[in-house]
């Protein structure tokens, strides 16, 4: 029998892989990717408790379908500022954006 | 010219090509099958070359080495030696490497006998190029294969059922040259 | 067997989240991505919503990592580097506070899952929703015309 | 002397059979094509009724069994698919070949019938290797997801009423999405094969495709919106009294346009010109590999005009001459129907590969995002308010 615990704690540990990714990653692409998890995540957990606990509303899972919209536009812009990172300073690195910090 | 009228001609551009595209579906196509059915060649067309005998048997080159000299691309190897019993010379060896020839039939204007000819088989493709360093029973047998060969003394030639071999009649011969090729019979007989 | 192919998808969609954060080869880490997401629109199956599935298999499995592939392809980075050392701490010091977080998640609940057919979510989203729903779309505007402007090649 | 050998018959040659010489013969090329369909029909009520006949009978239609039978479905839609790609293979070349004045392919079987069999089995025996400079796992990957892509689209295909895998309320979204993933395969065997230009045409492949998704889509919600659901099965009913393709002309225009493009099917071939870029993303293909690239080239060259049939004339309807809908004589009735109406779009898609030109990668673009999407729209708003005032 599958509980609304299990769902729960899917995202949560998607949650710590996309946490981490966001930490770790070198590549600002890579990092959109691993906010990208953080944001299914998210979306897992809203879908999963609007079904188990909200037999009229299902407010969660429009909640849910908005988080995916946000990822596409938080996406859409996250690649347009990275093409310009690219175009001035000829890498997508956190290493050659840092030249602010002198 | 308004944009309606751009979309107008775009379309009936598209449907006149389709209605062509469509109507030459129907239409036979001009292949030449040609494994199987053998294409019709002029009587005079050098596909390749040969070395004629005599009716007899006996060799009709009298191995004057005029073919190897007239040779742009030396591909022609003759070696002979003198006849210890009557005139004239008998050959060791009578080499064409139809690999490097380029068929431009030079040694068949000067051959005085019109030994070596050029003739129509033209389906020559082997899976071994050794094969096309010809020597001289290659050459007679390419002869004896072909039904029809031309050199320019005797014109076309061909060989009847029987082995014979035959002046080809005067609509055969190259731009109908009859008159022309007279002296040329004279000279045979 | 719903618990079955829960513990199949849960497991194959955290595999493949892993590889997609650790892997230095991007172009695999965003096809790894959306083998993650297609394994969630699988969950959202499981959760009774094949409309959020769909929606999910549509945008975060198809259109966003197809738009990765082409943004790596664009600014050549097929690599990445990998992590600096204070970087793994933090990261997995972050990864172990999330579970810390969630961990009041075991054991909760044994409710029953409702299925939404594709209708109640469409009634739901345009009557109780519907104000979420403009702000979304103004949303998407916004981001194609920002995406739009800065992605734009500058003269001179 | 050196004998030579002199092979009496110094070419190989296969045998004609059913080609005169002199003349070609159409009427055996037809009754070979008949025999190719012949097949496709038998097998698709094989997949649709034999199969759950015949677990039925068995008693397996509850659980495991159940998923046993789809499992069988799918195999036999597999070998479905290998037949549509062998028939629609040998049918682009002898058609193509008569509009260039040639014969196309005549040596193998009557009117050269079996020769793309001869062909597949000559690509399973090459050697599948991958270069150097490949990824060499996402290189193997990309075919397999290709495959998946096109071949995935047959879960909501109705062949005849009831007679579909998944009749799912959300059969269009998943269209939708599923025609989106095709792309991944594209972009994934280009990206992953190290050469120039299978970069240069998985990313014509990548753009194209995602810019014809959105007309296309638009296309899929206008046929929604008319039909009023989301399923393959409520939309070809919906179409009992009128074939969607008079009320909805501009959609069924944009859809074609729109279906040519995502097929990467001339005049919007850029993805694989092979004046331009050899032969594109699967240029370092080779083997089986290439094998998949091309099965799922033509599972979707069959699965696209199908869903013209489906959403614009009607799907299975036709003239049942008094059978009782719902047997199984009605069921193969109405699949043949629907194969002979797919059969003539499939034949109208090969005519426009056989006439126009190719276009050019920005005029492509240009016309997506200008002339397609907006039309889309306004068919959208079209149907809307026509549907608004006549039902």
């Amino acid at each position: 029998m599958v509980t609304l615990g299990h769902f729960l704690l899917l995202s949560g540990l998607l949650m710590a892989v996309g946490l981490y990714g966001v930490l770790t990653r070198r590549n600002l692409i890579a990092v959109l990717m691993s906010v990208e998890i953080l944001l299914n995540a998210a979306a897992l957990a809203f879908a999963s408790v609007a079904a188990f606990r909200d037999p009229h509303l299902f407010a969660g899972q429009v909640f849910a379908l908005f988080v995916i919209v946000v990822a596409a536009a938080e996406l859409s812009i996250g690649f347009a500022i990275l093409l310009n990172v690219y175009r001035t300073h000829g890498a997508v690195t956190d290493d050659a954006i840092s030249e602010m910090r002198g | 010219m308004s944009l309606l009228q751009e979309v107008w001609q775009a379309v009936k551009a598209i449907g006149t090509g389709m209605a062509t595209v469509h109507k030459r579906v129907y239409e036979e196509a001009p292949t030449e099958f040609y494994p199987y059915v053998k294409p019709e060649l002029p009587p005079v067309s050098v596909q390749s070359l040969a070395l004629v005998e005599n009716e007899d048997g006996s060799e009709r080159c009298i191995v004057c080495l005029q073919c190897e000299r007239a040779c742009p691309a030396q591909v022609i190897t003759i070696e002979r030696h003198r006849n210890p019993e009557g005139k004239g010379f008998l050959i060791d060896r009578f080499d064409i490497d139809l690999v490097n020839c380029m068929y431009c039939a030079a040694c068949v204007e000067a051959c005085p006998v019109s030994s070596i000819v050029t003739i129509q088989d033209f389906e020559m493709s082997t899976y071994d190029l050794q094969t096309l360093k010809a020597d001289i029973d290659f050459l007679h047998e390419q002869a004896r294969r072909a039904r029809q060969w031309y050199s320019p003394k005797f014109g076309v030639e061909l060989r009847t059922d029987d082995g014979r071999i035959e002046k080809a009649p005067p609509e055969m011969q190259p731009g109908g040259l009859a008159e022309i090729l007279k002296p040329a019979e004279e000279v045979d007989s | 067997m719903s618990l079955t192919a829960f513990y199949a998808l849960a497991a194959f969609a955290l595999v493949f989240a892993i590889f997609a954060v650790t892997t230095a080869n991007m172009v695999r880490a965003a096809f790894s991505l959306a083998i993650t997401f297609f394994l969630i629109a699988g969950l959202y199956l499981l959760l009774g919503s094949p409309a959020l599935a769909a929606i999910q298999f549509m945008v975060n499995a198809s259109a966003i990592p197809i738009m990765t592939l082409f943004i790596i392809m664009m600014t050549q980075s097929r690599s990445s580097a990998g992590p600096r050392t204070w970087q793994i701490a933090a990261g997995l010091l972050a990864a172990a506070a999330a579970l810390v977080f969630f961990k009041g998640a075991v054991g909760h609940g044994d409710g029953q899952i409702t299925p939404v057919s594709p209708e109640t979510l469409g009634v739901n989203l345009l009557q109780a929703a519907l104000l979420l729903f403009e702000v979304a779309s103004v949303l998407l505007l916004l981001a194609m015309v920002g995406a739009i402007v800065l992605a734009r090649r500058r003269a001179g | 002397m050196r004998p030579i050998p002199i092979p009496e018959d110094r070419h190989f040659r296969p045998r004609l059979i059913g080609y005169d010489p002199q003349k070609s013969r159409p009427w055996l090329e037809r009754t070979v094509y008949a025999a190719y369909v012949f097949v496709f029909w038998l097998i698709v009520i094989a997949t649709y009724a034999g199969v759950p006949a015949l677990f039925g009978a068995l008693g397996w239609d509850g659980g495991w069994g159940f998923v046993l039978m789809r499992v069988l479905q799918v195999v036999l839609l597999f070998l479905l698919s290998a037949v549509i790609a062998l028939l629609l293979i040998l049918v682009l070349r002898k058609y193509l070949g008569k509009v260039q004045e040639r014969f196309g392919p005549m040596h193998y079987g009557p009117a050269g019938g079996i020769q793309t069999v001869f062909d597949a089995l000559k690509l399973l025996a090459k050697e599948d290797f991958v270069p150097a400079a490949a990824d060499a796992l996402t290189f193997r990957l990309a075919p397999a997801v290709t495959f998946v892509a096109s071949f995935a689209m047959f879960a909501v295909i109705p062949f005849a009423s009831g007679w579909v895998l998944a009749d799912t309320n959300v059969g269009l979204i998943y269209l939708i999405a599923v025609s989106t993933l095709s792309a991944y395969g594209v972009l994934l065997g280009g990206v992953s094969s190290g050469n120039k230009w299978a970069l240069i045409g998985a990313l014509r492949a990548g753009a194209q495709m995602v810019s014809y998704e959105i007309p296309l889509a638009l296309v899929f919600l206008t046929v929604a919106v008319w039909s009023g659901t989301l399923r393959l099965g409520g939309i070809v009913d919906a179409q009992l009294g009128l074939w969607n393709f008079l009320p909805l002309a501009l959609p069924f225009v944009l859809y074609v346009i729109a279906s040519l493009a995502e097929l990467k099917h001339i005049p919007f071939d850029f993805p694989e010109a092979e004046s331009e870029l050899i032969a594109g993303y699967n240029v370092e293909y080779s083997g089986m590999s290439f094998a998949f690239f091309f099965l799922a080239e033509f599972v979707e060259l069959f699965l696209l005009p199908a869903l013209i049939v489906v959403f614009f004339f009607g799907g299975w309807h036709g003239p049942l001459f008094g059978i009782e809908p719902g047997s199984l004589a009605a069921g193969a009735l109405e699949s043949l129907y629907f194969t002979l109406k797919t059969a003539v779009w499939v034949w109208i898609f090969l005519w426009i590969r056989a006439t126009l030109p190719r276009y050019r990668d920005d005029q492509l673009m240009e016309f997506a995002w200008k002339a397609m999407i907006p039309l889309a729209l306004f068919g959208l708003v079209l149907a809307a308010y026509m549907r608004l005032i006549w039902r």
